[in-house]
Parts: structure tokens; C-alpha cells; sequence
């Protein structure tokens, strides 16, 4: 508390400043280096929170509160929400597209930066009255006094602001229903109408070995049926292709029983070829 | 004074703009209604302008008659301030003339072409006869105003009318087929526009700053020409060197480019060439007017003392635009441009005429204006006649048109004759007032001045002989002579150029005096002959009697 | 009395107006409309001139004053007339001849569809000509001036669908603008110098100002005069305008228009006595002048430009004599009306000779045509012995006065002059002899097959009869104790001139070189054969039959050069004043063209430029505060 | 150690966030460093009521993530629906504004 009255601070606070500093800024770094938008969420999550614990450090409590419980807590998940809602695995090139953008954006990030600290460096702010007396009755009474008093206006402005957003994203996200949702028959009907995939559309493959929604099952010349995966793991691109390998398999195994068998040399020798080849699958389903 | 009861000089303005709107309003498929109700207007308005010339009185000591005076934007001291001096009088009185003509022999420019599908929105009939209503309107408003900004604004709106006047009909005429005469069109429209813009934006910027002066200075500022004149004269109004020339060159530089004066005169030629040839009329004989009367009405008024340090320039300028518009005449393969290059040189005579500072030399230059509007009317006009029989502007494809249509080919050869200043028609008096009042300060530039009348001789002989002489041209050969409507066109114009050629008297008893007081206000008096004539007995030589009135002349 | 000179200007121009406005309904009346009008005007002048004998000779000066013309500050001109003797003498030749041509043209033209308007143009010339010598100020006398201009115009162009007819129009007209300038220049400096430009007072008051702009003003005359008269060096138009029709070169090249500059000089007569240099100039003009047109009359075999050149010459003479100051005024002028009646006689024969011949000129192509068509041959011979001054007849008593006077001159300058004159009268001699030979005598060199020469009908004959009279008697009447120059002396003060030889001794020289020129001409064409094509001469021969290589010299250098420098000026025009117009605009447009590329649509460039900004303005406050 | 650091640390936090937005296409890493930004500003505003003696700095940081969390909401909303009709989240995929 005294300490924040000082112009140095104690050397506990420097300590904690230079190492969660360094973090900080590396936070921010990740934030805009990362490729992947999940990643980036974290860090700046991480950066937030260091934030925090500054706030708390120059005697802002409630600030420091409100970050991680507001920010941290709930822009953050939101943003993150939003990301999974995108996907999460969609990773954006860092490629620059612009020309000469990128040069541009870091030298002029550069330039403004170094001026704003030459800007804060040459500004003549050597002492500080701490916030001993300011926060005497307490931080979050002081504030709360200053809210409801001084800035009760921009309060109030604040609070239709928030609403305003909020109705503002209900009205942009809604997506209004025209017309009343087709009855199970209109539905087949207009299917038939439009003479696609009358029946229901075919179950994922089942082997052996795998059974599970994201495995295609097989057309009759072996080739993976798209239709056999729901078309958001297409989207994906999260289906596994089995046919491949199972046929790769297959072969592997005829030929170690031809070689168990001892004959085979010299006539048609089955050529090696990979799951390509039309003609093996059809040999191996009619062993 | 006392007959302001009636509005003379708005009524004037606003017939031509009310039949604007009429005609326009007519629906399409009243094509010849809409030309007789234009040309109704523009006969009101000549009885009009008429009107105000009988009901003007030279003798009177006011410069501004026939006054009309409301306040307009008060906050800027901008008023509706309308007067006629002479000049005025004279350019008003040429424009309404020339209107009623310019429709007439436009009678047919504007009908659709045949096989044309009649179209209900795009009227051009009516829109082309609203137009020239519609310049003739701001035309004479621009004539009338005595306040600087009332005068810019029609100074300026003019360019709109007359961008789509150009811009919009063409004679049929075009050396390489229709479309391509459109984009020629197009160009040589925008090019106007752009001309003219650049120089009004100048010269608005020359008003503002007017207005800051006078503003500063009188502590209400004010656009009036009088009040400032007034205020010069009285000392109250005093403009540095500095802040005058540069006010004067803002004005200058916009009218010049209206006059048009070299070496800004290149959208001439292209406007004149690819207009109609009533369009071409109305550009040179009545909208370029309004340049050169605004330098004497306002460049030498408002800024004397500039006016006179610019002189020198103005003049050499106005001596390379006469030697080098004839030179290019000359050498010019359309008769169009031939005529606009013609134009550019007769402009340089009335440039060095207001110029010269001496009362023959203005005279003469207002003189000019009305004598090269008719004389060039006269010459366009039957050069238009002449092409629409043809269908080409080229002089190559003419020959021996005498033969076969000597009316016109007699016509063509007096308007020739008056372009180039025969004695005994209407613009040799004016060329030699002009001459002679420049020779007796600038002796010099005189006599070089005077080899444009022998330039002019050359050009326009040039033209009539490979037009009009020589051999028939198997093309020529079915042209048919005038008709009367063609005949009732030229003929009046032909008359008055023989009229005003013999008996100018009328003309110069108004000019003269609003000369004078011009002459008055940028203070500078005629040179004195060198020798004062006295009345010794000629000793026996001829005429006594007129040797009297000549000493009092000399006088 | 003097209400009536504005008639002898309004009856020829009513009668213009009415031919050229009537319309073809006049077409069968219009050629003897035109000769009335003629007619009427040369009567009014017969009454105004038995009014003026009747006078004393101080108070013969006449002058109607119509009303002031062109009034602009000190500028005053006013339509005015002044008939004196001079005036007097010019409108009793001009409407005298000029009827006479209206009445030959009525036979000359009969077969041309465009009579009428012939008659229109002729009348034309006859006001325009009147109101140049009836004009009391400089610039009226101007505009007759340039009307006369024009009517010539008009008229050697009458055959336009000629090109040769329409060039030779322009020319003329062009040539005369030349002359014109000076005119109107030196009515400027008139105005300038006097503050008016009436005769009266001008010239009244030449003893006012200096010598050096007296000069000038004589110097600008002269050049009119040039322009005018065919004076060397602007003589070149006078033989191209023999493309009009016959009745023209008779009228208006011989006998009236080209003598206007003589007018001019003889008018202004005060001013070049007051200015030595000016008259100098006039009497070397005049000289060189005499000789040119001598020359190039040997040298041409078509029967038209060869009197066209002894047109020159004659002119020339009188120019010589009007230079030479009081001494010669009277006399120029005197010659000037004989050369009217010979001159126009010679012309009118000429076109009869034409006419029979089927508008053949080619002198060649003539020969023994006298017993053809005796009363052309008698006319055409009494002319010609009147031009080479054959003693008793016109030519003889005003030519033999000009050299006496040019001799009077004084110093080596007289003799040059007369020795000039003189050997012009032999050169004359020379021309006209040969020209006489090749058309009436030798033996046919025509086909008869073709032409079928005969006398012209009376309507020509007549009016070429009166002028051979004219030619005949004119001078002698004249010379009857000097009555001509005492007639004009009130006008052109006379002074006898002192001359170094007598005028025995000058006649008898005139005999002399007289009988030289024909005996040469004799020699050349009346005894040898006269061959039907040009053989090809000499230097000399070659070079006059192109007018001495000047016609040469005008096209290399004024129509050449004028055309290369328009050529250029056009294209300069378009590459470099608009070039510059254009250049503007179009660098405007690439300009915008660039900056349009900053606008990339994406936001993050815009954001840059956001992020560049706001660096500037933390900039510029830093900067703030540190200053 | 003088707590003016803080401020350089805000600025430094700043110009990385402003970077990163121009440099990032991904239209929510974008929004994510204005977060940054603010963040960064709130820190500034919090050590100059340290710097001052009073709240009124803390109060305007207060202020500032309220508008921030606002902000946000219909940010995000918006790229939502965005990427609803587009199916993009690139910020250079909405480049209609060009000619």
C-alpha cells in the first residue's frame, strides 16, 4: 500500500514486473505470430491475465478482478467459442498477400512505438502520489463513488451501450425463418420431386477392424463412398480412408500364401500395385 | 430614373428564358410548334432589346440606365443589379438580332434523322431550340449585370447550354462518317467546357478576392461595379499594385479565353468546326462577345491602373492572334475552321482595339463586336447552307458552285467581303477605327496590324475561289440554289452589314459616349494631332466649306 | 448646283443595285438598264461641267456635304464630294468612256447568259470609280478605292468557270490590297498628324509639320498608287487581269481604274511638293516603270498583254510627269486623258479584232486583216499613230510635254529622266508598230476554213469611232494655248518648267526615236515573214514574255514561302499551343490514375494509413512540445 | 524500479497489437489485438491514476472494457454472420470497397 506512494517501487513489485513483463510481451508476440486462431486466444488470454496481476499490483483491485473474471473469463471464452464455431483446425496462412504490407505494418509499428516511448520518456513524470488516500476507503467504495457521482452520465450512456450490443448481436446472428418448417412428407416429397437420394442416405462403413462414423464405407470396386460420412467431417477433412490400406493387406497376404505354396513363378504374376489398381480389390473379395 | 415602373431589362432576359422552358415542355411530336413558339420568343425579345435601344438615352450624364436594383444575398452584398450603358446597348440589340436567324437556319438541324423510331423521352428538336433560348437569356443577363458576381454566374452558367449545343448536334458533315464525328463532337465540347471552366474558376477566385478587399476597405463588402468605381474614384477604395494586377489578371485570363485570345484559342476551332453551323454563330458571334465586352466593361473599369501596366502584353498578344489566326486560315482544309480561325483573328482587331486606350480604338472595337457578329453570321450561316447541300465540310470538295447556285455562291462572296473589311460594309469602319486608334498611340503595332487585312484578303479569295469558282465539281453539279427560308435569313443580315457600312451614325451616337466614360474612368485622353490644323485660306484649294467643321474636329 | 455630284455616283449604283438584285427577270432588259444608267450619269456631268465653264475659275470648286459619316472622338469622316476641274476632268473621261464601253458591250456580250450581271458589275465600277475621284476626304476617297478594287475583281473574274479568270481575280484583288495598306497606313498618319484626313485642310496645312512625316505620308501614296496603276514593283497583276472580258481591260485596264493612282499623286500634289524624297521616288518609279511595261509590251504575241504592257508604260509616263511636281501635274494628266481615248480605242479594236476572230489573241495567228474589217483597221491605226505621238494626233502634243518636262528636271537627274522618256517613245514605237503589222498587214496566217473574219456590228464600231475622234483631236484641242493647263491650274498649280534643251530640240528627238522604233519594227515584222509559232528569242525575249521572271520571283518566294510557313504555323498549332492544352489534361489524368491505386479495397491498408497517420500527429505534438 | 515502466510496457503492448492487425487476415486474431490494444491502453490509464493519486484513470479503464465488451459482442457477431454467406474469416476476403 505505502509502497505504491513511492516514486521506486518496492523491489518485490520489480521483480514480478520483469518477469511477467517478459511474459506479457511474449503473449502479445504469440498472439499475433501463431498460425492457428486457438493458439492465438490462449496467449492473449495469458497476456490478459498478467495484465491482471499488474492491475492488482498498482492498487486497482477491483480492475485487476473485473479483467480475469470479464476478460479472461468471458470475452476470451467467447472469442474461443467463435473459433470452434470457424474451426478450430482452420489455420490461416501467414503468407502475406499485400504487397509490401508486411514491411510497411512493422516499420511504421516500429516508428510509432519508438515515438510513443520517446513520447513517455522525455514527458516529465518522476513522481508519484500514490493511491494511499485514494483508495483509503477502499478501492472498489472509491470507484463506486466516483461512478455513481462524477460519471453516473457515461454510466447510464455505458449501460444502453451494452444493451444496444446486445440486441445488436441477437438481430446480426438470428437468422429469421420465413416460411414454417417442412412436414416429413413434403420433405420425401420434395425429394422424389427432385429425384436425389430418395432412400436414406447409406451407413458408414463397418470392418473388422474399424467401425466408426468418420470411416467411409466401400463402393463395389473398392473405392470409399462419400456419401457414407456426414459432410461436416468432409468439411474437415477428418475422414480416414481404410480401403487403402485393407487392401494393401489383402495383397500382402496372397502373396506371402503364394510363396507358402511354392509355386508361382513364371506364370501371371499379379503385378504390385497400390489401391489404384482396379483389378486386385475384386480378385481379393472373391477369395 | 422615372420609367423603372416596368422592369425593361429582366423582361428582356426572361422571354427568352420562359420560351426556354416552353419549348421544352412541348411534347415530341410537335416538332414544328416548338420551332415557331422559339422563334416567336426570340422576336419578342428582339422587339424588346429594340425597346430598350429607342428608350436609351446617350446624351444622359448617368453611365447606367434603364437601372433596376434589389438586394440579393445581403449577408455577401451580392444584389441584383441590372444597366445598360451603350456598349451594352448595342451587344444586347446584336444578340437579339442574331437569335431569330440562328433558329431559322437551324430550322431543320435538329429534326430526327429519317427512318429515326419516334422516341417520346429523347426530344432533340425541342431540346435543341430550348437551348439557344436558354444562352440567349443568360447572353443578354450577362449584357445587362453591373454587379461582378450577378455577371459571373451567367458568365459561367452560359458553358452549360452551350457545352450541349455542341456537344449534342453536329452537321452531318463530318470528313470520316457519322460516329466518328461524334466522338470529334464530344471532344471538341469537352474541351470547350474545360477551357472556359478553368478560366471562370480563375476568375472566381479573382471575385472572392474582390470582395475580400472591398470588404476590408469599405467595411461592407460589395460586388457593385458602381459603388467600386465610385469608391476608387473618391479615394475610400485604394488596392495595392500588387493585389490589382493580380485581381486584374483573374478577370483577364477568364475572358481571354472567351474572346478567345492567343494563345488560348485553340477550342475554337474545334467547337466552331464540329457544331452546326447556327451553333457556330451563336459561339462566336454572341457568346465569345460577352469576353470581350467584360474587358471593357470590368477589367478596364475595376482595375485601371493594371489595365494599363498590362497593356504592352495584351497588346503583342492581340497582334500575334490577328497575324496568326490569319496565317492559319490560310492554311485550313474546312471551311468551318477556315471561318473560326477568321474569328480568332477579328477577335485580335477588337482585343487591340479596347486596348489602345483611345476612343476610335474603343468605338471601334464595340463596333467590331456587332459588325463581326452579323458579318460572321452572314458568312457562317450560307457556309452552313453550303455544306448541308453537300454533306462535307472539306473546301477540296466544292468547285464552280457559281454555276450552279449563284445566289448563294453571291451571298457567300458578300459575307467574304465583309469578313475581310470591304469599304462601304459594315466592318471595314470598325477595323479602321481600330486601326487608326491604335496607330495614334502605338504606331507600330498599327501598321503590323494592318497586314491582317491583306492576310484576310488572301484567306477569304482563297476560299471563295476553290469553293465557288472554276470548274463544276460532278458532286456540285445537283446543288440546288437558296430557298426562301434561306434567303429570308440572309438577306436582312446582308442589308444591315450595307446599312451600318454607309450610315453607322446610330451605332456610334450610343457607343460613343459609354466609350468616353470608360475612357473617363481608366483616365487616359486621346493623343493630340501634332500639328492643330488652322484655317489659312487654301488659297484657292477645294473645300472650304468642309475645311470649318474639320478644324472644330481637330479641335 | 452642287446637289447634283451625288447624282453622278447614285445613277450608276441604283443601276448596279437594280441589276444584280433584279433577278433574271431582267435579263433581257438589263444590259440597256445598265448603259442608261451610264448614259444619264455622263449627262449630268456635261450639265455640271457647262456650269463650271460658266464660273470664273476661283469659285469653280463645287462641294455637297450629305452627312458626317463615321463621327468617333476627334475622328470625323464625312460623306462629302468636292467636284473641282480635276474631279471634273476624271468624271467627264470616266462616264465618257464608260458609256462608250456600255454601248460596245451591248454588241460585245450578246451571246453570254450573264450579260446582265456584266452590266450590273460595269455600273458597279462606275459609282465605285466616281465616288474615288468625286471623294473630299482621304478615306471616302478610299473606299472607291477598294471598290474600284473590287469591281475589277468582279470583272476580270466574270468568266469564272476559267481557273486562269478566277486566279488572275484574286491576284489583281490581292496585288491592289498591297497598295491598299499603304493607302489606309497613310491615312492614319495623316489623322495623327493633322487630327483630320480631308483634302481641304490637309493639304492646306502641309507647311505645318516636318519634312520626315510628309515623307512618309508621299511614300504610303506612292505605294497605293503602285498598287493601283500597276507601278513596278506591284505591276504584276495588271497583264494576268487581260483575262476579262475585252470591254473591261478597255475601261478599267487602260482608260480609268489604273489611272486612279495617277489621281492619287496629282491630288495630293501639296504634300510631295513639300516632301523632295517622296517626289523622287515617284519620278524613279514612274521611269523604271515606263521602260518595264515597254519591254514586256516587244515581247508578247498575245494581242491583249501586249497594250497591257504599253498600258503600264503610258502610266508610266504620267507617273513620271505627276512626280516631277507643278511642272508636270497638268501635263500627267493630260496624257492621261488622251491615253484614255487612245488606249481605250486600241483595247475596244483589240476585241473587235477578237470577236471577228472567234476570241483568238495569239497575235500570230492574225495577219492581213485590214481589208477583213476596215473600220476596226482605220480606228485601230488612228489609236496607234496617237500612242507612238505621231505628230498633230493626241499622243504626240501630251507625251512630247512629259518629256520636255522630265528633261526640265534639271541636273544629271533631268537627263536621265529624259533620256528614259525618250527611249521609251522608241520602244512604244517599236511594240505598237508590231503589233499593228502582225495584226492587219502581211498575209493571212489563219485557216479560213475555221474563222471567218468580219466587221463588228455598229454597236461596237460606233463607240470606236468617237474615241479614234477623241484620239484624233483631243490633244491638239487641248494644247490650244495651254487651255487644259490653265484649266486645271487652279487645281495642280502650274509652273513652266525651264528645261535644259528647247522644246524644238526635244520634238525633234521624239521624231527621231520615233522613226527608229517603227523602222526597227518595220524591219523585223513588216519585211520578213512572221512566224505562225513564237520562234524562241533571246535571253531578254524570253524574260519579258514572263514579265521579266518577277511573276517567278512572287511565286518562289511570297506563294511558296507563305504556303510552308502556314503549313508549319497549322502544324504547330495542333502539336504545340494545343499539344500543351492536351498535355495538361491528359498528365492530370495519370496522375489520378495513380493515386486510384492507393485505394486497394483492402482494410488493412487503409489501416496502415490509419497507423501512418496517427504517427505523425504523436509526431507533430511531440514536436510541439519540444519547441 | 519507476512505475513509469508500466507505461512503456503499455506501448510496447500497443504497437505489437496495432501490428498484429495490420499484419493478421484472420478477421478474429484481428479483433483479438485490439483487445490487445485496449488492454494495453487500460494498463496506461491504470498507472496514471497511480501516477495521479485518484480513481478517475481506473474509472476510465472501467469504462473502456465495458465498450471493449461491447464491442466484441458485435464484432464478433458480425464475423459470424459473415462467415455464414462467406465462408471466410479473411478480412481481405471483403474487399468490395475497391473500384
Amino acid at each position: 500500500m505505502t509502497g505504491l506512494a513511492a516514486t521506486a517501487t518496492s523491489s518485490g513489485e520489480a521483480v514480478q514486473f520483469w518477469i511477467l513483463g517478459i511474459v506479457a510481451v511474449a503473449g502479445a508476440l504469440c498472439t499475433i505470430m501463431m498460425k492457428r486462431a486457438v493458439h492465438s486466444a490462449l496467449s492473449l488470454a495469458g497476456t490478459m491475465i498478467v495484465l491482471a496481476v499488474f492491475y492488482l499490483a498498482n492498487g486497482a483491485y477491483f480492475l485487476g478482478v473485473v479483467q480475469i473474471v470479464v476478460y479472461t473469463g468471458a470475452i476470451m471464452m467467447l472469442f474461443l467459442f467463435v473459433v470452434m464455431l470457424v474451426g478450430v483446425t482452420a489455420a490461416d496462412s501467414l503468407k502475406e498477400t499485400l504487397k509490401g504490407q508486411r514491411w510497411l505494418a512493422a516499420g511504421l509499428g516500429l516508428g510509432f512505438g519508438v515515438l510513443l516511448i520517446a513520447g513517455i520518456g522525455n514527458a516529465s513524470i518522476k513522481e508519484f502520489n500514490g493511491l494511499g488516500e485514494a483508495n483509503a476507503g477502499g478501492n472498489v467504495q472509491g470507484l463506486a463513488a466516483l461512478i455513481f457521482t462524477k460519471y453516473v452520465f457515461a454510466f447510464e450512456v455505458t449501460g444502453a451501450l451494452l444493451i444496444t450490443a446486445a440486441v445488436g448481436a441477437m438481430v446480426l446472428t438470428h437468422r429469421e425463418r420465413t416460411e414454417r418448417a417442412k412436414s416429413q412428407r413434403e420433405q420425401s416429397e420434395a425429394r422424389i420431386r427432385e429425384g436425389k437420394q430418395v432412400p436414406p442416405l447409406p451407413a458408414p462403413g463397418v470392418y473388422a477392424r474399424h467401425n466408426a462414423v468418420d470411416i467411409p464405407g466401400l463402393l463395389p470396386d473398392g473405392t470409399p463412398s462419400e456419401l457414407t460420412v456426414s459432410p461436416t467431417l468432409r468439411e474437415r477433412g477428418q475422414v480416414r480412408d481404410v480401403s487403402g490400406e485393407s487392401l494393401a493387406e489383402l495383397k500382402a497376404l496372397e502373396q506371402r500364401s503364394e510363396d507358402w505354396l511354392g509355386r508361382g513363378s513364371g506364370e501371371a504374376k499379379p503385378k504390385p500395385s497400390g489401391p489404384a489398381a482396379p483389378r486386385e480389390p475384386k480378385e481379393g473379395a472373391q477369395k | 430614373m422615372a420609367d423603372l415602373s416596368f422592369p425593361l431589362l429582366t423582361a428582356t432576359a426572361a422571354v427568352p428564358a420562359v420560351g426556354a422552358i416552353a419549348t421544352a415542355a412541348v411534347p415530341a411530336a410537335k416538332r414544328t410548334a416548338a420551332k415557331w413558339l422559339a422563334l416567336l420568343c426570340s422576336l419578342a425579345t428582339l422587339g424588346l432589346a429594340l425597346v430598350i435601344a429607342f428608350r436609351f438615352r446617350p446624351g444622359a450624364k448617368e453611365p447606367f440606365q434603364l437601372t433596376e436594383s434589389h438586394a440579393w444575398i445581403r449577408d455577401f452584398g451580392v444584389r441584383y443589379d441590372l444597366g445598360v450603358d451603350g456598349i451594352a446597348v448595342a451587344l444586347i440589340a446584336l444578340t437579339a438580332l442574331l437569335i431569330p436567324f440562328v433558329i431559322l437556319a437551324g430550322w431543320h438541324d435538329a429534326d430526327p434523322l429519317e427512318g429515326a423510331t419516334p422516341n417520346h423521352r429523347w426530344r432533340p428538336t425541342q431540346g435543341f431550340f430550348a437551348l439557344i433560348l436558354a444562352v440567349e437569356a443568360m447572353v443578354v443577363i450577362s449584357f445587362e449585370a453591373t454587379d461582378v458576381f450577378l455577371f459571373y454566374i451567367f458568365f459561367e452558367a452560359m458553358l452549360i447550354p452551350m457545352y450541349f449545343l455542341i456537344g449534342g448536334f453536329g452537321d452531318r458533315a463530318g470528313p470520316h462518317g457519322e460516329e466518328q464525328a461524334a466522338t470529334q463532337r464530344s471532344y471538341a465540347a469537352v474541351k470547350f467546357l474545360l477551357y472556359n471552366l478553368v478560366g471562370g474558376l480563375i476568375m472566381l477566385a479573382a471575385v472572392i478576392g474582390l470582395y475580400a478587399v472591398t470588404a476590408h476597405q469599405l467595411g461592407a463588402g460589395t460586388f457593385s461595379l458602381q459603388q467600386i468605381v465610385e469608391a476608387r474614384a473618391s479615394g475610400q477604395l485604394t488596392l495595392g499594385t500588387g493585389t490589382e494586377r493580380l485581381l486584374f489578371l483573374g478577370f483577364f485570363f477568364a475572358f481571354a479565353v472567351k474572346a478567345p485570345l492567343w494563345p488560348l484559342h485553340t477550342w475554337l476551332p474545334n467547337a466552331m468546326g464540329e457544331a452546326t453551323s447556327p451553333v457556330a454563330v451563336l459561339i462566336t458571334a454572341v457568346v465569345d462577345k460577352v469576353g470581350t465586352f467584360a474587358m471593357l466593361r470590368f477589367c478596364l473599369q475595376l482595375f485601371p491602373a493594371a489595365s494599363s501596366w498590362a497593356t504592352p502584353v495584351i497588346l503583342v498578344l492581340a497582334l500575334i492572334s490577328i497575324v496568326y489566326g490569319a496565317l492559319l486560315a490560310v492554311g485550313q482544309r474546312d471551311i468551318k475552321r477556315l471561318i473560326a480561325y477568321a474569328s480568332i483573328s477579328h477577335f485580335g482587331f477588337i482585343i487591340l482595339g479596347i486596348f489602345a486606350m483611345t476612343s476610335q480604338g474603343q468605338g471601334g472595337a464595340t463596333l467590331y463586336m456587332v459588325n463581326h457578329g452579323i458579318s460572321t453570321a452572314a458568312l457562317m450561316l450560307v457556309a452552313g447552307f453550303l455544306i448541308s447541300r453537300r454533306g462535307s465540310r472539306l473546301i477540296a470538295d466544292y468547285g464552280g458552285v457559281q454555276k450552279v447556285a449563284p445566289v448563294l455562291a453571291g451571298t457567300f462572296l458578300v459575307g467574304g467581303l465583309a469578313t475581310l473589311s470591304l469599304p462601304g460594309l459594315a466592318p471595314f469602319i470598325s477595323e479602321f477605327l481600330v486601326l487608326v486608334g491604335t496607330f495614334s498611340r502605338y504606331p507600330a503595332i498599327g501598321v503590323i496590324a494592318t497586314f491582317g487585312i491583306v492576310l484576310a484578303a488572301l484567306y477569304v479569295l482563297v476560299l471563295y475561289q476553290r469553293t465557288m469558282t472554276g470548274p463544276v465539281k460532278a458532286e456540285v453539279g445537283g446543288m440546288h440554289d437558296l430557298k426562301v427560308r434561306e434567303l429570308v435569313v440572309v438577306a436582312p443580315l446582308i442589308a444591315l452589314l450595307l446599312f451600318l457600312g454607309v450610315y453607322p451614325k446610330p451605332l456610334t451616337d450610343i457607343v460613343n459616349p459609354a466609350v468616353g466614360h470608360t475612357l473617363s474612368v481608366v483616365d487616359k485622353k486621346d493623343p493630340k494631332p501634332t500639328v492643330q490644323v488652322n484655317a489659312v485660306p487654301g488659297h484657292g484649294r477645294p473645300g472650304q466649306a468642309v475645311r470649318d467643321q474639320d478644324v472644330e474636329a481637330a479641335k | 448646283m452642287e446637289n447634283l455630284i451625288a447624282l453622278l455616283v447614285a445613277a450608276p449604283l441604283v443601276g448596279a443595285a437594280l441589276l444584280l438584285c433584279g433577278g433574271r427577270r431582267l435579263d433581257r432588259a438589263g444590259h440597256w438598264i445598265g448603259s442608261l444608267f451610264a448614259v444619264a450619269s455622263f449627262a449630268v456631268a456635261v450639265v455640271l461641267f457647262a456650269d463650271m465653264l460658266g464660273k470664273s475659275a476661283e469659285h469653280r470648286a463645287l462641294h455637297q456635304h450629305l452627312f458626317s459619316w463615321i463621327p468617333v472622338g476627334g475622328f470625323r469622316a464625312d460623306l462629302a464630294f468636292q467636284l473641282d476641274q480635276l474631279s471634273m476632268t476624271f468624271v467627264l473621261l470616266i462616264t465618257g468612256v464608260g458609256s462608250l464601253i456600255h454601248i460596245y458591250s451591248i454588241g460585245y456580250m450578246e451571246h453570254d447568259e450573264r450579260r446582265r450581271r456584266f452590266f450590273g458589275y460595269l455600273n458597279l465600277f462606275l459609282a465605285a470609280m466616281l465616288l474615288l475621284v468625286l471623294a473630299d476626304n482621304y478615306l471616302l476617297l478610299y473606299v472607291g478605292w477598294e471598290g474600284v478594287g473590287l469591281a475589277s475583281y468582279l470583272l476580270i473574274g466574270f468568266w469564272q468557270h476559267k481557273p486562269s479568270a478566277a486566279t488572275a481575280a484574286k491576284k489583281a484583288f490581292l496585288v491592289n490590297r498591297v497598295g491598299d495598306m499603304g493607302l489606309s497606313i497613310a491615312i492614319m498618319l495623316m489623322f495623327t498628324t493633322f487630327g483630320t484626313f480631308a483634302f481641304g485642310p490637309v493639304l492646306a496645312s502641309t507647311g505645318a509639320t516636318g519634312e520626315g512625316r510628309l515623307t512618309a505620308i508621299g511614300l504610303l501614296l506612292l505605294l497605293a498608287a503602285c498598287g493601283k496603276s500597276a507601278q513596278v514593283p506591284l505591276q504584276s497583276w495588271l497583264g494576268d487581269a487581260m483575262e476579262g472580258p475585252t470591254p473591261v481591260s478597255a475601261l478599267i485596264h487602260a482608260a480609268t481604274m489604273v489611272t486612279a493612282g495617277v489621281y492619287l499623286i496629282t491630288r495630293s500634289g501639296a504634300i510631295f511638293n513639300a516632301a523632295p524624297d517622296a517626289q523622287t521616288a515617284v519620278v524613279a518609279v514612274g521611269a523604271v516603270t515606263l521602260l518595264f511595261g515597254a519591254i514586256v509590251g516587244c515581247a508578247k504575241d498575245d494581242i491583249k498583254k501586249a497594250l497591257a504592257g504599253s498600258t503600264m508604260s503610258q502610266i508610266g509616263y504620267m507617273v513620271l510627269a505627276a512626280g516631277l511636281g507643278p511642272i508636270g501635274y497638268a501635263f500627267a494628266i493630260m496624257h492621261l486623258v488622251t491615253h484614255g481615248f487612245f488606249k481605250a480605242g486600241l483595247f475596244l479594236g483589240a476585241g473587235s479584232v477578237m470577236h471577228g476572230m472567234n476570241d483568238e489573241v495569239d497575235m500570230r495567228r492574225y495577219g492581213g486583216l485590214r481589208t477583213h474589217m476596215p473600220i476596226t483597221f482605220v480606228t485601230f491605226g488612228l489609236g496607234y499613230l496617237a500612242i507612238i505621238g505621231f505628230p498633230g494626233l493626241s499622243g504626240f502634243f501630251s507625251k512630247d510635254k512629259i518629256i520636255e518636262a522630265a528633261f526640265a528636271r534639271g541636273g544629271t537627274e533631268g537627263w536621265v529622266l529624259g533620256g528614259a522618256a525618250l527611249l521609251g517613245a522608241a520602244i512604244t514605237a517599236f511594240y505598237m508598230t508590231r503589233v499593228m503589222l502582225m495584226t492587219f498587214f502581211g498575209e493571212r496566217r489563219w485557216d479560213p476554213e475555221e474563222v471567218h473574219p468580219h466587221e463588228s456590228p455598229k454597236v461596237m464600231t460606233i463607240p470606236m469611232i468617237v474615241l479614234a475622234v477623241g484620239s484624233v483631236f483631243a490633244g491638239g484641242l487641248f494644247s490650244i494655248n495651254e487651255a487644259f493647263v490653265t484649266w486645271l491650274e487652279p487645281v495642280t498649280s502650274f509652273a513652266h518648267g525651264h528645261s535644259p534643251v528647247s522644246a524644238g530640240a526635244v520634238t525633234a528627238a521624239t521624231m527621231v526615236v520615233l522613226l527608229i522604233g517603227v523602222g526597227i519594227a518595220w524591219r523585223m515584222y513588216g519585211r520578213k515573214e512572221v512566224p505562225a509559232v513564237a520562234p524562241r528569242g533571246s535571253l531578254l525575249t524570253r524574260a519579258a514574255r514572263r514579265d521579266l521572271l518577277q511573276d517567278d520571283f512572287n511565286h518562289v518566294v511570297l506563294v511558296r514561302g507563305g504556303e510552308h510557313l502556314t503549313r508549319t504555323l497549322v502544324y504547330l498549332d495542333h502539336s504545340l499551343v494545343d499539344g500543351a492544352v492536351n498535355g495538361t489534361a491528359a498528365s492530370m489524368g495519370g496522375l489520378s490514375g495513380r493515386l486510384r491505386q492507393l485505394q486497394t479495397g483492402f482494410v488493412r491498408s487503409y489501416a496502415v494509413q490509419m497507423l501512418g497517420g496517427a504517427a505523425v500527429l504523436v509526431a507533430a505534438t511531440l514536436l510541439m512540445r519540444g519547441v | 524500479m519507476n512505475p513509469v515502466y508500466y507505461l512503456y510496457l503499455a506501448a510496447l503492448l500497443f504497437t505489437i497489437g496495432a501490428a498484429g492487425v495490420l499484419i493478421r487476415r484472420n478477421a478474429i486474431v484481428v479483433f483479438m489485438c485490439i483487445e490487445l490494444m485496449l488492454n494495453a491502453c487500460n494498463l496506461a490509464f491504470v498507472t496514471f491514476s497511480r501516477m495521479h493519486g485518484n480513481l478517475d484513470g481506473q474509472i476510465i479503464a472501467f469504462f473502456t472494457m465495458v465498450v471493449a465488451a461491447a464491442e466484441v459482442v458485435v464484432g464478433l457477431a458480425i464475423i459470424v454472420s459473415i462467415f455464414r454467406t462467406r465462408h471466410t474469416a479473411s478480412v481481405d476476403d471483403a474487399s468490395l470497397m475497391k473500384l
